[in-house]
């Protein structure tokens, strides 16, 4: 059964991997970030199953803590570009390059 | 055999929902899509012995982040759609491939281990009198310093949204006075008009008529007023559809001189 | 006879010899450190510090005296230069005590000559710094024990030749020329340094006591080679063929410095070196004393050929300085009894040339420093004492008999005779050369007619300079005879130099004598004749092939000029440009093509977020894929 | 107490101590700067006369654990040679920081931007701690940490104070540093593997490595740093321009200490460790060493600019320096040594007076001088003096360690058996180029006619006559009396050399005996 867990959180991991590179809405490209979180959370929670301890559960609960600021943060960012930019794209925010 | 079924019932669902995620064009779906991953693996995790966890899930991802998406989402726009356009070349096809490849990779990873049965987390569970306490134990001994550092990340994370999105004030704020001055200046000093008013249908959508009859434009919200045009629900009166036509095209007027150093591509 | 052992010693006068060269360097640092305060007494101090050296050395020649012949070579320690390697020292020998002498007196009569000369210079102090300078390396030159010790008095008085030629730093031909004579004794040096390094590789050591009791064992070759090195060291100093194109530029320096080092006592360090390692590097008839007898006859005719044309009076008697050391180098490679006579040559020399180049400067000094000869004449009423004084001089240069250059100079005619027809005849010739041009230069000075400048007016000079020249002119008189006759000198450098096997006889009547009397007396006519009766042109004519030649140096500048510097100008362009193209053109190639390609790879850098999380993705495939592989193996 | 430690922390200190104190009080900071090297000056004397010369090999030693896991030490310790290396590098700053003054006040005839001063002076004293550090450190990871941390302060040196194609020039010589830098790294990683003793203490690592080909390879690495460092033909293009660029107090330090490293490092870890490797490679490195010598002197030659001049000839004199190096006899060893010390000196003067030459007229171009002796004889008289010392002038301190660098590889034949004397000679004609060199340069400048541009020149002042008196005062001084530098040196350079299992310290057997014993 853990086989099929870790299998699902991989699927999900590359289906949000594939999101974040193929969407140009940043509110969605952080979606699917949080879609990646997800997966790795339930990689987790198995792992912590398999093994029998509750350290993988508490690393996902952390990782939580983590997603939910960095969804504070990240949207405020893209609050701000939009303010200024007028545009969630983050193909418009390429001005650090060559 | 609950959990197999459960297991494989909430797998289509949450696999689906993904690339319901990535494919559908409007964030409004994305983010439902996303909720119902989110609720989907809020079972698994239940299914696999971790209660605390699949409240979290619920209560933190689905209630909070959900919902915070969905405000930022209802400041920039909820209609807007993205063009599916691809703008960067071969961006898409490398990466359909390297996602597939990675998931690929870890499948096989995955497969080749060779796994046992899971121990089960039921006797750690157990030992602190149920999954919170077993989990709270750990918190504060083992992992309390993780917990204090992940709570001081949480206020700066607070503070550093509050900075940016705090707008920095450019010029003094109006006083009262300025702000009768310019109602004056505008040339219409009084309250607008409200939405039908002597209308023969009371809706929000539909212009006041004044006095003489004649229609008001500035009585229609403008972005009413836009969304009555994009649909085509325009009132079968000639007077009242002219009016509105004119307020969405202001309000496009408008937009449009917003977005206007916005470089068009 | 061989050279006797060297003996160590301590106390006494020769205990403290080292006072001799301390002395003028000390001088030397005061007046150089003192500046300007110093000024109005400097050139007391000078004179002084000389005398005390010179007093020095006569107190240890006196108790030198006082030995017996077998004791005379005394060796006292100083200090430690080079643990393991150089034990500086001094050698109180005959020789070295001789050349101190000289060095010290004529030197001392130069310093106070210079007194009146330099009175008008601003700079006379610093004049008189150098000339104290000189002194002490000069000295130290011949009184080392060891051939570092005397290596770096060699490269002393080059250094003090270099101070002094370009005393008038602000003439640009006096700023060449002192480089030159730096430049091309550094030539002579390099040969000197490597022969430093043989006789170390060979002898292990390089002081002259062990070096020379082993020097015989050693194989022919490397002795020869040893003195081929030593001997092109020999030609820088003593402007020696191929090496003598300095000596003539030299003639920039203040007169007083012509007379002192590029006459009397610095040219002839080339000498003293050939004679002190003549036992061991040149013994006669070995290939390097055979090279150094052809090169001093082919200087002794090249120096007086250049004498001939010079209407400079400096550079005639420049010339007359090659010459005359190329006599000296002649006796050196004759063996002991060549050496007498060297030596003895040297002393003399020391004397009558300092006395002509001490009274050409006086007689510039009557002149307003004019040099050229064609501008003198009838000279001898105006400066009597001048006159007389550089008559004997003349005399005794051309080997007037019973004057001093008679004797010594007819004995390496002879001795050579002994040795090699040829070279006899051809020093023979050389005489009757030197018999011409130095007429020349007296009947052009002192007799004819006057053919000065307007503004001239002509003056015996201070009796500061004068007495300098009347005690070099007796000097020139009879220190010659008191040398040679009864073998005083023979006698007395023995226990260094090692002498005859028999006493030398000499002979006042001999075919060799007399043929160089004879033509000595031609020449001197000729140059009567040409010069003395007849009327002498301001303006030198055109002259024939020959005279050009002689005039141009024997084109010796020109084949310099063609054969080293433009070439040598040549290549250092080259090397710079291949520096600057070649070198760093391949480091900065290098950091161009990386720059470039940089400039190129940068262009991944898009600015959109979404490339570099492609990149980001293959890259954790990648690392995924390779863990997979490497878990597999 | 801990003497080297200190050494190295009171520059560090005094340095932070600068770089704190209020803007604007520039001459605070110069006089706390000069009193501190001040300081480290009279510790390294004291350091230097509690040196018992014919002791223990190492003294001084201090050795704490810096990175325990790995080995790595914090290991300071002086033999001879790196005694004289680091009291030189102690008598030159403060004498540069004399020089410095006004480098960074913008008051120069050429008119450079006024920059901040304390920061000048701050970095200089921590060059100085590093100077003092990479001499003193045994361990080998902790003299690679000074070796490139010696690059930042000069690096900022020459980038912020130097002349007008700085920037060009501090990037050149860092990148060159850096690259050799690395290989090192690599060379001193290898070599901890490869020695599998987990220590980078350089005492017991010396002849650990037996493998030829590792040790040749090793030895590389090692060597093309320092080459580069040193600079030995051709790597040496970086030179001119670092020199001609940096301020002419941080040129003499660069060229001066910095680049002794170099030759040190030849004689201390290419010799000792890799000794077999080191004389398989001997005949080329000679080769690079005698190209070097002679094209150094003839590109200098053909310079225009006094600074790039110098620079040429310190390639040249380090062609010296690694000649006698590798010539591995104990007086050419012991030479190169003192060469180093003695080169340091001698180019320091000369590039602190043509530093003052330049701050007067305001140009580095030969050509914009002319008699300068005439206006300012002092100043002209150093120069010679200066000069004189480039070319090896006998009396001066440069004869000495030169005449025993050639005598010590034209002897190489008898003592180590292998005949190196041809490169002796050829290297004995850089002496001629020597001259023509300086000579020629010291007649542009001060001969002639006075130039109108240099009509006005002031002569040394009381603050200049301190910076050169010191320094001419030792280069006669050691001209005349090498020894006491002599006695520090060969013993630790006789032990070098036996670790490197060639013959002791002796002259070369005397021809009677070499008979006799054939007989």
């Amino acid at each position: 059964m853990t086989t099929h867990y870790l299998v699902l959180s991989a699927l999900l991991f590359a289906i949000g991997a594939v999101g974040v590179l193929v969407r140009r809405n940043a509110i969605v490209v952080f979606m699917c970030v949080e879609l990646m979180l997800n997966a790795c959370n339930l990689a987790f929670v198995t792992f912590a199953r398999q093994h029998g301890n509750l350290d993988g559960q508490l690393i996902a609960f952390f990782v939580m803590v983590v997603a939910a600021a960095e969804v504070v943060v990240g949207l405020a960012i893209i609050v701000t570009i939009f303010r200024t930019r007028r545009s969630a794209s983050v193909d418009d925010a390429n001005l650090l390059k060559y | 055999m609950g959990e197999t079924i459960t297991f494989w019932v909430l797998a289509v669902v949450s696999v689906s929902a993904a690339l319901g995620l990535v494919f559908s064009r409007k964030a409004v779906y994305c983010a439902l899509m996303l909720g119902v991953v989110m609720l989907s693996l809020a079972v698994l995790y239940a299914v696999q012995d971790a209660p605390f966890l699949a409240a979290v899930q619920i209560i933190v991802y689905t209630g909070a982040v959900m919902m915070l998406f969905l405000f930022v989402l209802m400041m920039v726009g909820v209609d807007s759609s993205d063009s599916l356009v691809e703008t960067i070349r071969g961006q898409r096809f490398w990466a359909m491939i390297a996602g597939i490849g990675f998931a690929v990779l870890l499948a096989l990873a995955v497969g080749q281990a060779a796994i046992g049965d899971p121990a089960g987390v039921t006797g750690a569970n157990q030992r602190a009198g149920g999954n919170v306490p077993a989990l709270a134990e750990l918190i504060f001994t083992r992992h309390v310093f993780a917990f204090e550092v992940a709570s001081a990340l949480l206020i700066t994370a607070a503070l550093g949204a509050m900075v940016l999105a705090h707008r920095e004030r450019t010029r003094p704020r109006p006083t009262q006075k300025d702000l009768a001055k310019a109602r004056f200046v505008s040339g219409y000093p009084g309250p607008l008009p409200g939405p039908g008013t002597y209308a023969r249908n009371n809706a929000i959508d539909m212009p006041a008529r004044l006095p003489d009859g004649s229609v008001s434009e500035l009585s229609v919200n403008r972005v009413i007023a836009r969304h009555d045009v994009e649909d085509g629900r325009l009132p079968d009166d000639p007077e009242l559809a002219e009016a509105i036509r004119q307020a969405a095209a202001e309000e496009e007027e408008h937009n449009a001189s917003i977005a206007g150093p916005k470089e068009d591509r | 006879m061989e050279p006797v052992e060297i003996i160590q010693h301590s106390g006494g006068v020769i205990g403290v010899a080292w006072l001799m060269i301390a002395l003028p360097l000390l001088g030397a640092a005061i007046l150089l450190l003192g500046g300007r305060r110093t000024d109005r007494w400097g050139h007391l101090l000078g004179v002084v510090m000389s005398l005390a050296s010179f007093a020095v050395a006569v107190l240890a020649f006196v108790e030198l005296l006082g030995m017996s012949g077998d004791q005379r070579r005394r060796e006292i320690e100083l200090f430690q230069f080079i643990p393991g390697m150089v034990d500086m020292g001094l050698l109180i020998d005959p020789l070295s005590i001789a050349f101190a002498l000289l060095i010290t007196g004529v030197g001392s009569l130069i310093h106070i000559y210079s007194i009146g000369y330099m009175s008008h210079d601003p700079g006379r102090r610093r004049f008189f710094s150098y000339l104290n300078l000189f002194v002490a390396a000069m000295l130290l030159l011949v009184l080392a024990d060891n051939y570092v010790g005397l290596y770096i008095g060699w490269e002393g008085v080059g250094l003090a030749s270099y101070l002094l030629i370009g005393f008038w730093q602000h003439k640009p031909s006096a700023a060449t020329a002192a480089q030159k004579a730096f430049i091309v004794n550094r030539v002579g040096d390099f040969g000197l340094a490597i022969g430093v390094f043989l006789i170390w590789t060979t002898f292990g050591s390089v002081a002259y006591g062990p070096v020379f009791q082993v020097a015989g064992q050693a194989e022919q070759g490397v002795l020869t080679a040893i003195g081929l090195l030593l001997l092109l060291g020999a030609c820088g100093k003593s402007a020696q063929l191929p090496l003598q194109s300095w000596l003539l530029d030299a003639m920039e320096g203040p007169t007083p410095v012509s007379a002192l080092i590029h006459a009397a006592t610095m040219v002839t360090a080339g000498v003293y070196l050939v004679v002190r390692s003549g036992a061991a590097f040149f013994p006669v008839g070995s290939t390097a004393a055979l090279v150094v007898t052809v090169v001093g006859v082919a200087t002794l005719l090249a120096g007086a050929i250049i004498g001939t044309a010079k209407d400079d009076i400096k550079k005639g008697l420049a010339g007359s300085t090659m010459s005359q050391i190329g006599y000296m180098m002649l006796g050196a490679g004759l063996g002991p009894v060549g050496y007498v006579f060297a030596i003895g040559h040297l002393i003399t020399h020391g004397f009558f040339k300092a006395n002509l180049f001490l009274g050409a400067g006086s007689i510039m000094h009557a002149m307003n420093d004019e040099v050229d000869m064609r501008k003198y004449g009838g000279l001898r009423k105006l400066l009597p004492v001048t006159f007389v004084t550089f008559f004997i001089g003349y005399l005794a240069i051309i080997g007037f008999p019973l004057l001093s250059g008679y004797f010594t100079k007819d004995g390496i005619i002879e001795t050579a005779m002994h040795h090699s027809p040829v070279l006899g005849w051809l020093a023979v010739l050389g005489a009757g050369i030197t018999g011409f041009y130095m007429s020349r230069m007296v009947f052009m000075t002192f007799f004819g007619q006057k053919r000065w400048a307007e503004d001239a007016h002509p003056h015996e000079s201070p009796a500061v300079m004068t007495v300098p020249l009347i005690i070099l002119s007796i000097g020139s008189i009879f220190l010659g005879g008191y040398l040679v006759l009864g073998n005083t000198l023979a006698n007395w450098l023995a226990p260094a130099v090692g002498g005859p096997e028999e006493p030398i006889e000499f002979h006042f009547v001999t075919t060799p004598g007399i043929a160089t009397l004879v033509l000595v007396a031609i020449g001197a006519a000729f140059a009567w004749m040409k010069y003395g009766r007849a009327e002498v042109p301001v303006v030198a004519p055109r002259g024939s092939f020959v005279t050009t030649f002689a005039r141009r140096d024997l084109y010796g500048d020109a084949i310099n000029e063609s054969l080293l510097m433009r070439p040598g100008q040549w290549l250092t362009r080259l090397a710079v440009f291949f520096d600057n193209r070649g070198v760093d053109g391949v480091v900065n190639g290098i950091a161009a093509g990386i720059g470039g390609t940089s400039g190129r790879l940068r262009r991944i850098q898009t600015g959109f977020a979404r490339s570099y999380a492609l990149s980001i993705l293959f890259g954790a495939a990648v690392v995924a894929g390779a863990l997979l592989l490497v878990g597999n193996i | 107490m801990p003497w080297l430690s200190t050494l190295i922390a009171v520059p560090v200190v005094g340095a932070v101590a600068v770089a704190l104190l209020p803007k604007g009080a520039d001459k605070l900071a110069k006089q706390v700067a000069l009193v501190v090297s001040l300081v480290v000056l009279a510790l390294t004397l004291a350091v230097t006369i509690q040196f018992s010369p014919r002791g223990e090999r190492f003294q001084y030693v201090e050795t704490y654990d810096w990175i325990p896991s790995f080995g790595v030490h914090w290991g300071l310790a002086v033999d001879g040679i790196a005694l004289v290396l680091i009291a030189l590098s102690a008598v030159l700053v403060p004498v540069v920081i004399l020089a410095s003054w006004h480098d960074a006040d913008g008051t120069g005839a050429d008119n450079p931007p006024k920059r901040s001063v304390k920061t000048y002076f701050s970095l200089l004293l921590v060059l100085e701690a590093m100077m003092i550090g990479v001499f003193a450190a045994t361990d080998i990871f902790l003299f690679y940490v000074f070796f490139e941390a010696m690059l930042i302060p000069m690096y900022f040196m020459i980038g912020s104070y130097g002349g007008v194609q700085r920037s060009y020039a501090a990037v050149k010589f860092l990148l060159y540093s850096l690259f050799g830098g690395l290989l090192m790294l690599v060379a001193v990683i290898a070599l901890y593997g490869i020695a599998g003793r987990n220590t980078f203490m350089f005492p017991e690592l010396v002849g650990v490595i037996t493998d030829p080909t590792t040790q040749k390879w090793l030895f590389l690495g090692f060597f093309i740093a320092f080459a580069i460092k040193a600079p030995l033909w051709p790597f040496h293009t970086w030179l001119p321009d670092a020199a001609a660029q940096a301020p002419a107090g941080a040129a003499v330090l660069l060229v001066g200490v910095l680049d002794k490293v170099g030759t040190y490092g030849m004689l201390r870890f290419c010799l000792e460790l890799f000794p077999d490797a080191a004389k398989f490679f001997t005949p080329l490195v000679l080769v690079l060493a005698v190209v070097g010598i002679v094209y150094g002197a003839i590109v200098a030659i053909g310079q225009t600019d006094m600074k790039r001049l110098i620079a040429y000839t310190s390639i040249s004199h380090f062609g010296f320096i690694a000649m006698g190096v590798f010539a591995m006899t104990a007086d050419s060893a012991a030479g190169a040594t003192l060469y180093m010390v003695n080169h340091g000196f001698s180019t320091g003067v000369l590039f602190l007076v043509a530093g003052f030459l330049i701050y007067r007229r305001g140009s580095a171009y030969i050509a914009d001088y002319g008699g300068v002796q005439k206006v300012a004889p002092l100043l002209a008289g150093a120069f010679l003096i200066a000069g004189l010392s480039g070319l090896s002038l006998p009396g001066l301190s440069s004869f000495v360690s030169e005449f025993m660098v050639l005598i010590g590889t034209f002897s190489s034949e008898a003592v180590a058996g292998i005949n190196y004397a041809v490169f002796a000679i050829i290297a004995t004609t850089g002496v001629i180029l020597a001259a023509i060199y300086i000579l020629w340069m010291y007649k542009r400048v001060a001969g002639g006619p006075t130039a109108e541009s240099v009509a006005g020149m002031k002569d040394l002042n009381g603050r200049e006559k301190w910076v050169v008196a010191p320094l001419i005062a030792l280069i006669i001084g050691l001209g005349f009396y090498p020894k006491p530098l002599l006695d520090v040196i060969n013993p630790a350079v006789d032990t070098t050399l036996a670790n490197v299992s060639v013959t002791e310290h002796q002259a070369p057997v005397p021809v009677a005996e070499q008979k006799g014993a054939g007989e």
